[in-house]
């Protein structure tokens, strides 16, 4: 199953590729998207089909791959893995649709792209094989390199070469605590690696190794810098799967590696990631009020954003520490920040997707991302403006949206910790509603800027299926998230057993 | 005792010759003391009981390798005077090199316990000479780097005739196979002229 | 005084590319008429049947013949196989370029061929006197390929400066040689190994072991004997620097293996400082240097010295998992080179040579297809999965962890990450730089199909490396 | 009584000596080769010393071969260098630096 | 009856889906339709409800609807709480609501965002009902937050003005700061007492009220204070009590049913709601109590007397709902829990009349709000004319007007309360009632009265107004009249004294000051009539008597009286400087600062200094050492050389002990 999901969209976009060598632009198209949806509907069985309740792995493959070095072609999820392939896979689709027609240059080999990497990313949320995440870790980098080196904007070069070298830099040194944990535990296994007794020294050093992979793809302050680059020079498609889901795969990572693996580092080092996240809450929160590029801007906003994931996953010592138990007494406790966190990176996933999407519309129309050159959008785009606010108030974190769920469970669980990590995070309601609204009002309200403006057409049915898509997404899990917990809980659940009773 | 003098005599003129080679201003002279240094380094082999060595390494170098060298040298026509500007700018830290490489060398191989070193078993070809002794395992235990020197002279053969061959394109030379294919075409050329018309 | 009769039988591949390359020679001087065809297919035809032969013959065994100077074993064989399987390549890159300039011989093929029978020496070498034939036997073809365009003035210039140093670093192995003799009073690396292991004479093994391992690095290219690599590589005509590029790699890691591992193994802990001296320099000045290049073959050159780098890290190990590792890594940049250069030959045309980084420019909207292949090739140097380059590092990088030097990994792949840069520079002139008054390439099936091969089993061995792990597991192992 | 470290140590020197005349000569490029001669010399110094001191042919054995590739490597290395003449009109070392940095 | 609750917030939520999606296929009427018959039937439930709690046939109602999530063992759910005090607000606010939508077809008769406009303000009721029957704080956020978001929207509305987008961006905002104490005062709860639920949040309050939380080391504060504290913060923001108050003022850009609706009949009580619902708290912390109460008289005061100066006649309205909402909070903070809510209903028919009426002369004048183009016009607007001055007397707390009741409980209750800051809050309200009576007739006497001073082009629209859109708006006015007038006579006594709340409100003892003032309660008439002895009426009279005297007898008089109060008026007229120091003080330092974080911080340190440094250093250190390959053939020689050396010495250093 999880096999098909990972070589059936790479299989998809090779032939997309061989499709579009005779520049027959519709079929590749059809035969992208026929791929994506087939996929996303493939990818589905994974949620009815999962067994809710166990923390144990479903869906498990396990193939010898490289039996010389004991790697095993090793697949499986849980419930913090498939929320996020289940997005992976909606995303595409999106993307694809979105795609459409705006893309001219080379359109199958940006369809493949697009393709290809879905499969990766699949592939890095259920390996369970310590090389094998690591080969579709980079490897995703490589289609998302060429997306933005291809199609991005003028100064795309500096901005993907440089996005490629900071996760690259991350991720080698990642690549060296794996085999060193491989070197003390003698298996490449993940699920083998946790709960390895290891010296604390030693679990600092794989801690920080890890950190610096997953800091940058986070991207935690101070190595976001590449994030804002990255998506403004993207195309939109491009932005949207940095977004809602390669951002999520360096959370992932520390729910995964880091805090299981390395329990008394991450103890030891809570402090500093929750310093971290407070500060790109903070910092990146008051930058990202002064950007003059939409898109920019919300890149920004999406590093503030992730700030809460990571402060939720490492929060949870100091709220143990405070509650005494994992669970109950505190109501909620530590498996709440850990859940506001997973939740948060679903709901950024939808919100930053689609407020990219609503950039990229704009974008198609009037090929400029700075704020001064739109006003007054709403008079000729009601609809767009309706889905723009929507989405806006999304990532304001308004309830009844999925960006409050996340905010609201992190803020709540954090208090129990201490009670500045919740009063500093909570000063996003401030400025999330600060940055997001002053983009609504410069860009969506007022007269009609200028002739451009006054030029535009409202939503084609294209656009509006794929914007309709990610409203019903975002006001659904804002209303009744509890389908999306109740996956993740005993995950979760295990997750904290392991590191809160790991000496 | 004269065995050592003899052998500090040779290896002195040895020294003095390599010496010369280095620094001489002429490559004919760096040649001619080449020579003079193979001479006493056969001198010194004879001495360490390696005849037929000695011997080759006369006839080899000095008859063939040497001719060759002074052949080359004759043939470019370098200009010499150029050839010996900037020599003592780099003479010292060349020297400095040289002499800390020396040291360190003779630290090792001039140590005492180098010189405990003896043949576990005697000399396997007593009552042979060394040319026999030589060209006895020459042909049996190492017949197959026999082999591969032999591969190795093909292709110095090979390589340095495709180098330096080179068909001039002015100097005349038959084709005997295009003389035999010839047809009569090639050979007669009708011209039809035009009258000459009178005015 | 006894001597048994050698069984031929075992050194069947290098009697057979002998024979052929006589024959080659012969057919060559009388068949000149057309383009030396017959020459090219003849050599073409011999390495194949050679990766046959030597499977045939030699894959399993563990025997010695001609007295001692000859072994047959899994490592010769797997080494030959792959001098065999990149040379071939090399002399397919090789054919199109040549003829376009009419520089098409039979004496390229013949030199190369001798070339690959040098390397096979090596690889089935068990004496120092051997190990010595077969290096020179591959220099004296190399020097002559790199001078082979007689009319080129920086070919020449590249072959004189290669020809001094590499002289200068076979004496220095000579000399090394010399005091493993006299320490060891045998020239067979059995009896060495046996004398190394006892600890007798362990200085002048040692001291010997010094200048050996000079005159090894100086083959690989690794830093300081690197000097040499740019030079060449940029001076000699393409196709002889994919071929100086690619199998002699293999044969280094033969003449390695043989002389310090097989050979002098005892004394792992002597070299491994030195070792890692060397491979931290080769790191550090192969990616520095290439950073600033724009000729892209002499890029790819610095690059290979940084490769050196790493493969170095598998030697330092010093465990059969890391010799593995460097024989895998030597195998597949060999495999990455040749593809690299490939797709250089491919832009190349007469009176223009494609050598700039910036002749790169816009292939992707002139050909999507080797694009593609460029692209995988580069990214599998840069090392990243999916490609073969990622297993090489992994490797290696493992091999050294296990030894429990993970300082030297994290320097490893910190200049990993600096050396992405000159590769995605690549990338981005292939991708990113549109150009389109680049006519459509047009380049004989024949080449189309080794190049799209090239890509494609960079990519396949990047997707199920097993085999050739296993492979070079096996053969180091015992 | 000349001992094996005479013959050794009278190695080292030539060796060395061929070494600095590899880096210490600038302009004649034939020079080079000569060196490249002295040190092959002083390696068969010892060989012949050790084979010598160990009463083991082997050690003459390899110098036979060394005397062979030498010839067939100088052959080559004069090849080169008349190229080298005829493109460039001079063997002047210094003067080989059309590629660098 | 959980069908019944059901129905009362789903109608309106479905209202305005539909009209929200689909309006513009509807076409206007129908969607007004659609929309009036929503909160129709949302109104008549609630009032059913509401009746069914007056004859004491219903118990109060603590269910769930479905449980939105659980996280931790922690159970967040979306369920209701139906005891008397949700029954009233919800009575009030569909009733409110309903009215205003039927103004709204006149109002906005020739708007084209006709069918957005009933969306939003049905989608209002839904929220406000769900802020008003939520059972937990989760849901209380969640209607607390929405109803902030149509409020945003619609003082958005006429989203071309910059005015108006400026206007709800602030709204928006100020609210925001509201929220994050109200927020973190959630969290706190949860944090000590466990549970989302107010039932079981009150228990565990009971059971442990010394908790302390350690803020800063060696600083430990009262939990329930501190809670209190966070939740009234987040009752500041969305009551508008200084300072979180500038909003309210701007938030009159919206249509003036919003005005009516949001910004003063409903919404902005719902702080006031919040804490009579969380009254089981407050009772629990003396400080808090305190810091209701002086905060509440403060604005009660302060705004009053910024109304004085105000020329646009919303705005006048809009600063009297401010002060009016001190008001209530003064009532909360004097324990007197069912006082404030009692204000809270009359206040909201009242107001809301008042607003509406105002709305009706806008929109006879064509958009004309400044007080001074208008005048005398009791002529042309009878109906509105009378409805507004039954509005003004209900406001200045002329007896027997609904207005009198509770505005007089609430200066009772402050001077029977014994609270640190309970006398200056009395003596604030005291003199309030004098503001209060000279702004309202101030404003009845410039817009009814005196001169005429209309535009003639308004003149000419007046006119020509069509029957229907006159008819829409004045049967709201007629019918928001009659309880403005009576609601207070006839509810006090069940409302106050009564126990009409039962447990909804809770009191504890020595808090009780209703229980003081009941011992003197005789019966509605009589307590009318008990006006006579107390200061307050005199005071309104006073207030009415001035005004007469400045804007009807000698309006010539205020300029000079304007210099020699020249200081004051200014103060009063930049309303403090809230706004300078919002918008040019935090607003735009906060903005500096950001920019220096991003340019310096980001641009020039992490991305300059640290990645562009770095690649740009090893660039350059690249480029020197190329130099180290000369291209001389001697030069690689010497290197190797070097190396060989290095090499050499290394092992020989080895081996003769160099090293050690």
């Amino acid at each position: 199953m999880l096999s098909l999901l990972i070589w059936l969209p790479i299989l998809g976009g090779t032939l997309v590729l061989a499709a579009g060598g005779r520049s027959q632009g519709a079929t590749a198209r059809w035969l992208a998207l026929g791929t994506g949806g087939v996929v996303f509907l493939l990818s589905s069985v994974l949620y009815f089909g999962f067994e809710i309740g166990t923390s144990a792995m479903q869906f498990e493959e396990r193939l010898a791959w490289i039996p010389a070095f004991e790697v095993y072609y090793y697949l499986g999820v849980d419930g913090i893995s498939m929320p996020l392939i289940l997005l992976t896979t909606f995303a595409t689709v999106l993307v694809i649709i979105a795609g459409w027609e705006v893309i001219q240059y080379k359109q199958t080999q940006y369809l493949a792209a697009f393709l290809i990497m879905e499969g990766l990313m699949v592939g890095v949320f259920s390996a369970l094989d310590a090389i094998l995440f690591y080969v579709f870790w980079e490897a995703m980098l490589v289609p998302m390199f060429l997306i933005i080196g291809i199609w991005g904007g003028p100064n795309r070069i500096y901005a993907t070469i440089k996005f490629f070298l900071y996760t690259f830099m991350g991720s080698v040194l990642m690549l060296v605590a794996l085999i060193y944990l491989r070197y003390q535990t003698d298996s490449f296994g993940i699920l083998d690696f946790h709960g390895t007794a290891l010296a604390l020294s030693q679990q600092i050093l794989i801690f920080l190794a890890f950190l610096v992979a997953f800091a940058v793809k986070v991207p935690m302050w101070p190595v976001h810098t590449w994030l804002p680059d990255a998506h403004v020079e993207a195309p939109t498609g491009g932005s949207v799967i940095l977004a809602a889901i390669m951002l999520k795969i360096g959370a992932y990572g520390f729910l995964r590696f880091s805090l299981p693996i390395t329990p008394a580092a991450s103890i030891e080092l809570a402090w500093l990631l929750i310093a971290l996240s407070l500060i790109a809450v903070v910092y990146i929160g008051l930058v990202a009020i002064v950007q003059e590029d939409m898109k920019k801007l919300i890149a920004y906003s999406s590093v503030a954003h992730m700030g809460f994931v990571t402060l939720g996953f490492f929060a949870i010592f100091d709220i143990f520490a405070h509650t005494g138990a994992t669970e109950g007494s505190g109501g909620g406790g530590a498996v709440m920040a850990l859940e506001g966190g997973l939740v948060q990176m679903i709901s950024h996933g939808f919100v930053s997707a689609a407020l990219f999407l609503c950039v990229g519309v704009l974008y198609d129309r009037v090929h400029s991302r700075l704020i001064k050159d739109y006003g007054g959008v709403a008079n000729r785009m009601p609809i767009f403006a309706a889905f723009f606010v929507l989405f806006a108030m999304a990532n304001v974190g308004l309830p009844g949206t999925s960006g409050f769920v996340g905010e609201f469970m992190v803020i709540l669980a954090s208090f129990q910790g201490n009670f500045w990590y919740a009063a500093l995070a909570a000063l996003t309601l401030i400025l999330g509603a600060a940055y997001t609204l002053w983009l609504i009002k410069r860009v969506v309200y007022g007269e009609v800027a200028n002739a451009q403006v006054a030029a535009l057409t409202d939503l084609n049915a294209r656009e509006f299926i794929v914007l309709g898509a990610l409203a019903g997404a975002v006001l659904l899990l804002g209303i009744w998230p509890a389908p999306l917990i109740e996956v993740m809980e005993p995950s979760l659940q295990h997750l904290l057993q392991q590191v809160i009773t790991t000496p | 005792m004269i065995e050592l003098l003899l052998f500090y005599v040779f290896a002195a003129v040895l020294l003095f010759a390599a010496t010369m080679v280095i620094t001489a201003k002429n490559p004919v002279h760096s040649a001619l003391f080449l020579v003079l240094a193979f001479f006493n380094s056969a001198a010194l082999w004879l001495m360490a009981e390696a005849e037929f060595l000695g011997i080759a390494l006369v006839l080899i170098y000095v008859g063939a390798v040497m001719v060759l060298f002074l052949f080359v040298v004759m043939m470019l026509d370098i200009n010499l005077v150029s050839m010996r500007e900037g020599f003592a700018r780099y003479l010292p830290i060349g020297a400095l090199v040289g002499c800390v490489m020396v040291v360190e060398m003779a630290l090792v191989v001039g140590s005492q316990d180098v010189n405990l070193i003896h043949g576990v078993s005697a000399a396997e070809g007593v009552g042979m000479s060394n040319t026999k002794a030589l060209g006895s395992v020459l042909y049996t235990v190492y017949a197959y780097p026999f082999e591969i020197a032999s591969v190795v002279l093909l292709v110095a053969i090979v390589a340095a005739i495709m180098l330096t061959h080179r068909r001039r394109p002015d100097t005349k030379h038959q084709n005997i196979d295009r003389q035999v294919r010839v047809r009569k075409e090639q050979r007669l050329r009708i011209v039809t002229m035009a009258p000459e018309k009178r005015k | 005084m006894t001597f048994e009769m050698p069984d031929f039988s075992l050194a069947l591949p290098e009697i057979w590319v002998l024979s052929m390359a006589c024959l080659v020679l012969v057919v060559d001087l009388f068949a000149k008429g057309r383009e030396s065809a017959l020459a090219f297919h003849l050599v073409q035809f011999t390495l194949l049947t050679t990766v046959w032969l030597s499977i045939e013959t030699q894959w399993g065994l563990k025997a010695t013949t001609f007295s001692g100077t000859y072994v047959a074993d899994k490592f010769a064989c797997l080494l030959k196989v792959a001098i065999c399987v990149l040379s071939f390549l090399v002399f397919a890159y090789s054919r199109d370029y040549l003829r376009k300039r009419e520089l098409l011989r039979g004496d390229f093929f013949l030199l190369g061929l001798l070339g690959v029978l040098g390397m096979m020496i090596m690889a089935s070498a068990h004496s120092l006197l051997t190990v010595y034939l077969g290096l020179e036997l591959v220099e004296l073809c190399l020097f002559a390929m790199v001078a082979y365009d007689r009319e080129n003035r920086v070919s020449s210039e590249a072959a004189m400066k290669y020809f001094v140093l590499a002289a200068l670093s076979s004496g220095m192995l000579l000399y090394g040689m010399s005091m493993v003799y006299g320490a060891a009073q045998s020239l067979d690396l059995a009896q060495i190994a046996a004398i190394a292991a006892n600890g007798e004479s362990g200085l002048l093994l040692a001291f010997g072991l010094t200048f050996i391992l000079v005159g090894v690095a100086f083959k690989f290219g690794a830093v300081p004997f690197h000097m040499w690599i740019p030079d060449v590589y940029q001076g000699a005509l393409t196709p002889v620097t994919v071929y100086v590029g690619t199998a002699p790699k293999i044969a280094a890691v033969a003449l390695f293996v043989r002389l310090l591992v097989d050979g002098l193994g005892a004394l792992h802990d002597q070299w491994q400082v030195m070792a890692t001296i060397i491979a931290v320099g080769s790191l550090a000045v192969g990616n520095l240097f290439a950073l600033v290049q724009t000729n892209i073959k002499r890029m790819l050159g610095y690059s290979t010295i940084a490769h050196v780098g790493f493969l170095f890290l598998g030697f330092i190990a010093g465990t059969e998992e890391g010799y593995s590792a460097a024989l895998f890594y030597a195998i597949t940049y060999g495999l990455m080179a040749a593809g690299a250069f490939g797709v250089v030959i491919l832009l190349s045309r007469r009176g223009f040579e494609a050598d700039l980084i910036e002749d790169m420019k816009g292939l992707n909207d002139r050909h999507s297809g080797f694009a593609v292949v460029m692209l995988i090739l580069m990214f599998s140097l840069t090392g990243v999965p999916g490609t073969v380059g990622f297993y090489a590092k992994w490797l290696v990088l493992k091999s050294v962890i296990d030894v429990n030097m993970v300082w030297l990994a994290v320097v490893a792949v910190i200049f990993a990450v600096i050396g992405a840069f000159y590769y995605l520079r690549v990338i981005r002139m292939v991708y990113f730089d549109r150009r389109t008054d680049g006519e459509p390439l047009e380049a004989p099936a024949g080449l189309r199909v080794v190049l799209a091969g090239n890509g494609l089993a960079v990519l396949a061995l990047g997707i199920f490396p097993d085999s050739l792990i296993t492979a070079c597991k096996a053969a180091l192992a015992g | 009584m000349v001992e094996l470290s005479n013959y050794l140590v009278l190695g080292a020197i030539l060796f060395s000596l061929g070494v600095a005349g590899i880096f210490l000569n600038r302009k004649n490029a034939i020079i080079l080769l000569m060196s490249i001669e002295l040190i092959l010399l002083a390696v068969n110094f010892n060989f012949i010393a050790f084979s010598h001191y160990l009463a083991d042919i082997q050690g003459q054995v390899f110098v036979f071969f060394i005397l062979t590739v030498a010839a067939a490597e100088s052959a080559i290395g004069l090849a080169i260098l008349v190229v080298l003449f005829r493109n460039t009109n001079t063997i002047n070392v210094g003067d080989l630096d059309s590629m660098k940095g | 009856m959980e069908i019944v609750y059901l129905a009362i917030t789903l109608a309106p939520l479905i209202g305005a889906i539909t009209v929200g999606l689909f309006g513009h296929w509807l076409g206007r009427q129908r969607s007004h339709r659609v929309t009036i018959a929503a909160v129709s039937l949302s109104c008549l439930l609630s009032l059913f409800v509401l009746s069914r709690f007056v004859l004491g046939e219903l118990e109060p109602y603590n269910g769930t609807v479905y449980t939105w999530a659980v996280a931790g063992g922690l159970h967040m759910e979306i369920g209701f709480l139906i005891d008397p005090l949700s029954a009233l607000m919800m009575a009030v606010v569909t009733f409110v609501s309903l009215m205003v939508h039927i103004y709204t077809i006149g109002y906005m008769h020739d708007d084209p965002g006709y069918q957005r406009f009933f969306s939003y303000i049905n989608l209002f009721t839904f929220a406000m009902l769900m802020l008003v029957m939520a059972n937990n704080f989760l849901q209380l956020f969640f209607g607390w937050e929405a109803v902030g978001l149509v409020s945003y929207l619609l003082i958005g509305f006429w989203f071309t003005r910059e005015s108006a987008i400026f206007a709800n961006l602030k709204a928006f905002l100020i609210n925001r700061i509201g929220d994050m104490g109200f927020l973190l005062g959630i969290a706190l709860l949860l944090a000590y007492f466990g549970s989302l639920d107010y039932q079981q949040v009150f228990a565990a309050a009971q059971t442990q009220p010394a908790q302390t939380i350690s803020v800063l080391p060696g600083l430990n504060w009262s939990v329930v204070t501190f809670a209190c504290i966070l939740l009234f913060i987040g009752a500041m923001g969305k009551s508008a009590q200084i300072p979180l108050h500038v909003w309210l003022p701007d938030s009159m850009e919206g249509p003036t049913p919003i005005s009516a609706l949001i910004h003063a009949a409903t919404m902005v009580t719902a702080g006031i709601f919040m804490v009579a619902r969380m009254s089981p708290l407050f009772e629990l912390s003396d400080a808090a109590l305190s810091v209701v109460l002086i905060f509440g008289a403060m604005t009660a005061f302060l705004m009053g007397l910024v109304g004085l100066v105000q020329n646009d006649i919303k705005r006048v309205i809009a600063y009297s709902t401010l002060s009016q909402l001190g008001y209530m909070f003064v009532a909360l903070g004097a324990s007197a829990y069912a006082v404030g809510i009692f204000h809270l209903m009359t206040h909201a028919f009242f107001k809301a009349l008042l607003f509406l009426a105002a709305g009706a002369v806008i929109v006879a004048l064509h958009h004309e709000q400044d007080m001074r183009k208008m005048g005398n016009l009791r002529r042309y607007l009878p109906i509105t004319h009378l409805t507004m001055l039954m509005g003004t007397l209900a406001l200045v707390a002329a007896p027997p007007f609904s207005g009198y009741y509770s505005k007089d409980l609430i200066i009772e209750a402050a001077h029977e309360a014994h609270r640190a800051g309970a006398t200056l809050a009395y003596w604030l309200v005291l003199l309030s009632v004098y503001v209060t009576a000279l702004y309202s007739f101030r404003l009845y006497f410039l817009v009814f009265w005196g001169k005429e001073r209309i535009d003639p082009h308004a003149k000419e629209h007046m006119a020509h107004l069509p029957r229907y859109v006159l008819r829409a708006m004045e049967w709201p006015l007629i019918l928001l009249a009659i309880p403005s007038v009576v609601i207070g006579y006839l509810t006090v006594e069940p409302l106050v004294f009564g126990g009409f709340f039962g447990q909804a409100l809770f009191v504890s003892e020595p808090h009780d000051v209703l229980h003081e003032m009941g011992r003197s309660f005789h019966g509605s008439w009589s307590f009318a009539m008990h006006a006579v002895e107390g200061p307050a009426l005199y005071l309104a009279l006073a207030g009415f008597l001035t005004a007469w005297f400045f804007y009807m007898l000698r309006p010539e008089l205020l300029p000079s009286i304007r210099n020699r109060f020249a200081m004051l008026y200014t103060i009063l007229l930049r309303k403090y400087g809230f706004d300078e120091l919002y918008i040019d003080g935090i607003a735009a330092s906060s903005r500096s600062v950001a920019r220096l974080l991003w340019q310096v911080g980001d641009a020039r340190l992490i991305d300059g200094v640290m990645v562009n440094g770095t690649a740009r250093a090893i660039g350059r250190f690249a480029a020197v050492i190329r130099g180290l390959q000369t291209g001389y053939l001697y030069h690689y020689a010497f290197v190797m050389i070097l190396g060989l050396l290095v090499l050499l010495t290394w092992f020989i250093g080895g081996w003769r002990g160099w090293f050690i």
